[in-house]
């Protein structure tokens, strides 16, 4: 049995496992950076210990450090988070080794899950359909021309050492392809010795659609749900729900055996998430499996009831998960907004500081996962999540309309935030009847109604403002003709209240 | 006190009409009288009730050009100089006459905040082709003749300098 | 349909009925008395009206302040929170007469539910079970006596002019009862001119066990689950929970529907709550019907996902409920601590004064109803309740483990609370294994628990609050020796981190 | 330094025994050794980590006779003379020996804070009759000899003037 539990992460998430841990009785150990002394999941931790310097490789990322801090303290789990080393098979296996019980996978299952081709194959082989494309590396053009014939154009030319969007070419016809495939080829020979592309169909207005799931080691699965992860900025999820508006129960149900299938396929042990995309026409395509707690579980918890965190730790404490798939129903809807710390109108920057008030919402329905105090630190070293806004409502408008008011409630001073973004979306009639979309940004020209209502907000305030600045200034101005005996008046005035 | 609204069209003028005492005012905004009561004053906050309607406002910043607060969380900025787009609009060549020059240049150094126009589009004289954040305050730079963009010489974000070609106009 | 409501209350639940209307798109209104200028629920409403003194009786308890100030700022209908105005006949109808909408039942049905006797008559026809007793007002010793020996002793005799505990005399037989009711009967008689005396039996060990309740104007009726309300300190409740440890889906179904009888018989409109005496062989009798919102109300909206005030203005504006009994599941448990400013070794004394610094917990399953905010106050004026912290869980352990840490996590600076009470109440066995009764905290000496623990807490802080003396001595030493240039150098070590 | 926490038998010893810079300190408590480091500090308030372990502690009071602080949410306080206790207990009648007295009296003014037994109750010599909270020190007032409890004089919450009967015991 757990007893006590190294963190091996920081921010919002560590905190989140803290919360988890305090509740089970279980001990909680933070690690933190130089530039982490003062953040709050060291506050929060049983006990804390520090790792190393701010930037990531020399402490979150140090793998001999976090799991020598780990054994020296006495603890007998490590929980990764997200990010950072949680999808890290080698530092899986390093637990492991030093008898730490990792609370995700195993390094065998997640090299699976992170090589796209060898988990492109084990899902062919469980008949779980992924997007059309290569069965694997193409060498030849020839091959490739094939294949786009074989599945129809436009199609998308991919390097395996892309990423992010990166190294990805859209061609539309057999010349386009032969220019691309060479220029590409060219490209991959010269950065990494050899050509490694494949060729997947392109998909238009596709929707970002992800099954959470948790499979325990005596090898019963389930999935909880699936979560509509549309809204994105450069291929950076943004605000998420569940229920999906486009999924129903025969939907759920069916797509939701496919995602447990590709997570046996793997033989994959813990919570994780399989991530699809669906096409207009109601077609799943599989893409990938994130092996470790996502940073929208919220979203799931909320419409299961249950701690996701909890069910991490009874799985590695090799438990059986305590239900079945028919217990688990759909408890009305749930959405998340991820608040960064970015200024949306500089191509989504992030924006670092210190936070010199913060108010955080709350009210029927309303969660907030923050790392935020008056007094923190934004810091340009880790990335520009805040905090995670959900709120539940026993349907979706209910649930958007309790969004709305606890963004309004949100202020956080100090940095931008992607705030004023989400009251655009929430309010755009598009979001409201559910027409969602990868692309939803560009294809709605929501930036442009952003800035629109920023303008609108701005004149509606314009008078409280202006009168703010009347006292104000004569209130500085008083202060400055007789500095002491003013505002000795004014206290007297205010302490009348 | 007379302030423009920054991203807005909107100029606004106000006045302390009087002081009722126990921390009470009459204020004039836009022409209107209203009621306002302190509930709090420090030197960078202020909570009140405007008409019995509670505000509070945070002075982010108070230079000589502009004033930027907080009010009931919304980011407000005034500038102090409602003219100085005017100023920047008449270097910026649109009052030059001079029609057949080609190239739209920065008369002023700054930042470009966004860039509304791109290559191709026909735009009139006084169509905004950018804006650019200068001495803390966001400047529309303006066409200066009826055309076509044939090419933009500037990238979001990036600095430019005084007279640095922004466009080419044909 | 309503668009703007005046709230004819202050405090957390002035808050809580404006959270709603922000989500609803209806303007809020809040009034204010002179003490309540900086609170929060004037801050947070749409428009605020000041009606007065502190005193309530010169503001919350103003009734044509109050109306007026509604009409005159175009408010379309009154929510009357809970105390103050909410169970008056008389202001029900003076809404009713200014053509305002009174979120709440009528005048009539108001005064039904308050007359004692009246009440009783009502259940009697509806066969609603009360305790057993007297039929109305007995004027002679030898009809008690009658009474008494039918239903057994002990008996309690009470005076109808009674309330919250007083007049009410404990007999055990003939003779004591003979004795009593002359003594009673006199002081009734001094005091009011008459005698009004009336029989109960006594009952030992009781729950206090109530069923939130619905009904609107078209006459549909449900009951939304029982509270147990039995943790008690001179009859005001401290901790409710919904489900009861000891009712299960029959005995809900059974008393659930003598609930919905007894608001039928009295014709009922609106959000309400039958309360009933639960005897440890499982006999439920009515008492009476709170004719209002109540303060536990959230436990029941996160078990059953309702937002009871949206259900309430619903019904106002005559709609009609929008689900049906069978629709209602229980889902998971749900616990309620009243988080008072009060000293619990002083007999519960108010404690009262500015909050100079206020932390308040959050996380999965967490939710808190409250007024506080750094800076606030907690005033004489008016009553002690400052917070309601609840918690969620998916079964009654997982709900108590959320609380517990909620509990160490809510830090209030300023007035003495009762959360120490709450951790040692919901650490106690009798709690865990639901051993509840309305003289809990004297059947099982948790005040003598309580000390114990603080005791232990102190001990096991100890060194961390001498180590803390040390260091800051020395700090305070240092400054006094140089008070500038130490300051300079204690801010610069510092600034470095 | 040394000191008595109230409410518990304990008396707790400390010292700094050396400042290693950068706000670090080693500090010695109950005989052991502690590694301290601070990570804010003002006058009211320090936050610290004790051996990997963060700790917040709030001043409340700082008196001559006694220091108030919460640590995490945790109300301590020490009282700077612990032999206090002592000289109330001997000025309470309890070391004067007079057996025949029927009358326990306070010897400090001060409120009834707890009141620990009842009419009728047998007591000993030095059981705890009530508390009473004296110039801001809790202090217990006990029994000077053995009896019962013939009647009280006190009430909680209410003052007592100094030489004020407490109680009477025979």
């Amino acid at each position: 049995m757990i007893k006590k539990i190294l963190i091996a992460n920081r921010g919002e998430i560590a905190i989140r496992v803290i919360k988890t841990c305090n509740a089970l009785g279980i001990k909680s150990v933070a690690v933190y950076s130089d530039e982490d002394l003062n953040s709050k999941h060291v506050k929060m931790a049983s006990e804390a210990y520090h790792i190393g310097a701010a930037s990531p490789a020399q402490s979150y990322l140090n793998m001999e450090k976090i799991v020598e801090t780990a054994v020296s303290c006495g603890s007998d789990a490590i929980h990764p988070g997200y990010g950072f080393l949680s999808e890290n098979a080698d530092f899986a296996d390093l637990c492991e080794k030093n008898k730490l019980n990792f609370i995700g996978p195993s390094g065998e299952s997640m090299r699976l899950c992170g090589d796209k081709m060898l988990c492109k194959d084990a899902m062919a082989k469980a008949k779980v359909p992924t997007v059309p494309g290569s069965p694997g590396i193409v060498e030849e053009v020839e091959k490739a021309l094939d294949i786009a014939h074989t599945i129809g154009y436009p199609v998308l030319l991919k390097s395996v050492f892309g990423g992010g969007g990166r190294g990805i070419r859209l061609v539309h016809n057999e010349q386009e392809l032969k220019q691309a495939f060479e220029l590409a080829s060219g490209e991959s020979k010269a950065a990494f010795g050899k050509s490694a592309l494949f060729v997947e169909k392109f998909l238009p207005k596709i929707r970002h659609i992800e099954f959470q799931l948790a499979r325990d080691k005596h090898g019963n699965a389930v999935h909880i749900f699936e979560r509509e992860c549309s809204i994105q900025r450069r291929h950076q999820k943004l605000i998420e729900m569940s229920p999906s508006p486009v999924v129903d129960q025969k939907t759920r149900d069916e797509v939701g055996q496919l995602a447990v299938k590709a997570v046996t396929a793997v033989d994959y042990v813990n919570a994780g998430t399989a991530e699809f995309l669906r096409l207009d026409d109601g077609a799943f395509y599989f893409i990938e499996i994130n092996a470790r707690l996502q940073v929208e579980h919220p979203v799931t918890e909320l419409v299961s009831g249950l701690d996701l965190v909890k069910l991490q730790i009874d799985i590695a404490n090799g438990e059986e998960i305590p239900f079945k798939q028919k217990d688990l129903k759909v408890n009305g809807c749930a959405i998340e907004c991820r608040i960064n710390a970015e200024d949306t109108f500089l191509d989504f920057a992030p924006s670092t500081g210190r936070i010199s008030d913060v108010n955080i919402p709350s009210g029927p329905g309303v969660r907030v996962d923050t790392y935020l105090y008056p007094g923190s630190t934004v810091s340009p070293y880790y990335d520009s999540l805040m905090a995670k806004l959900i709120t539940w409502g026993q349907n979706f408008e209910e649930s958007r309309q309790r969004m709305q008011i606890a963004l309004s409630d949100f202020y956080i001073e100090g940095v931008e935030t992607s705030i004023p973004l989400y009251k655009t979306i929430l309010d755009s009639k598009e979001f409201i009847k559910g027409d969602l979309s990868t692309d939803f940004l560009d294809r709605f020209k929501i930036l442009d109604r952003l800035r629109d209502d920023l303008k609108k907000e701005a004149s509606q305030k314009g008078d409280a403002a202006l009168a703010a600045t009347l006292v104000h200034s004569e209130f500085l101005k008083n202060r400055i003709r007789s500095n002491k005996e003013q505002s000795v008046r004014w206290k007297t005035q205010l302490d009348r209240h | 006190m007379k302030f423009k609204l920054e991203n807005t069209e909107e100029t606004l003028d106000g006045e302390i009409v009087k002081s009722l005492g126990n921390n009470e005012f009459i204020v004039k905004t836009k022409g209107k009288e209203h009621h306002l009561r302190i509930l709090n004053m420090t030197h960078e906050k202020i909570e009140f009730m405007l008409d019995n309607i509670y505000h509070v406002a945070k002075y982010v910043e108070n230079s000589t050009s502009k004033i930027t607060l907080v009010v009931d969380g919304v980011k407000i900025t005034f500038n102090k100089r409602p003219d100085f787009d005017k100023i920047v609009y008449k270097n910026s060549g649109v009052e030059s006459g001079v029609d057949s020059q080609v190239y739209l240049k920065s008369q002023i150094p700054g930042r470009i905040v966004s860039i509304n126009v791109s290559v191709g589009d026909k735009v009139n004289k006084g169509d905004v082709v950018c804006v650019l954040e200068s001495m803390k305050m966001q400047v529309s730079i303006k066409s200066h003749k009826d055309g076509v963009i044939k090419s933009l010489k500037i990238k979001q974000g990036a600095p430019v300098a005084k007279n640095d070609v922004l466009a080419e106009i044909e």
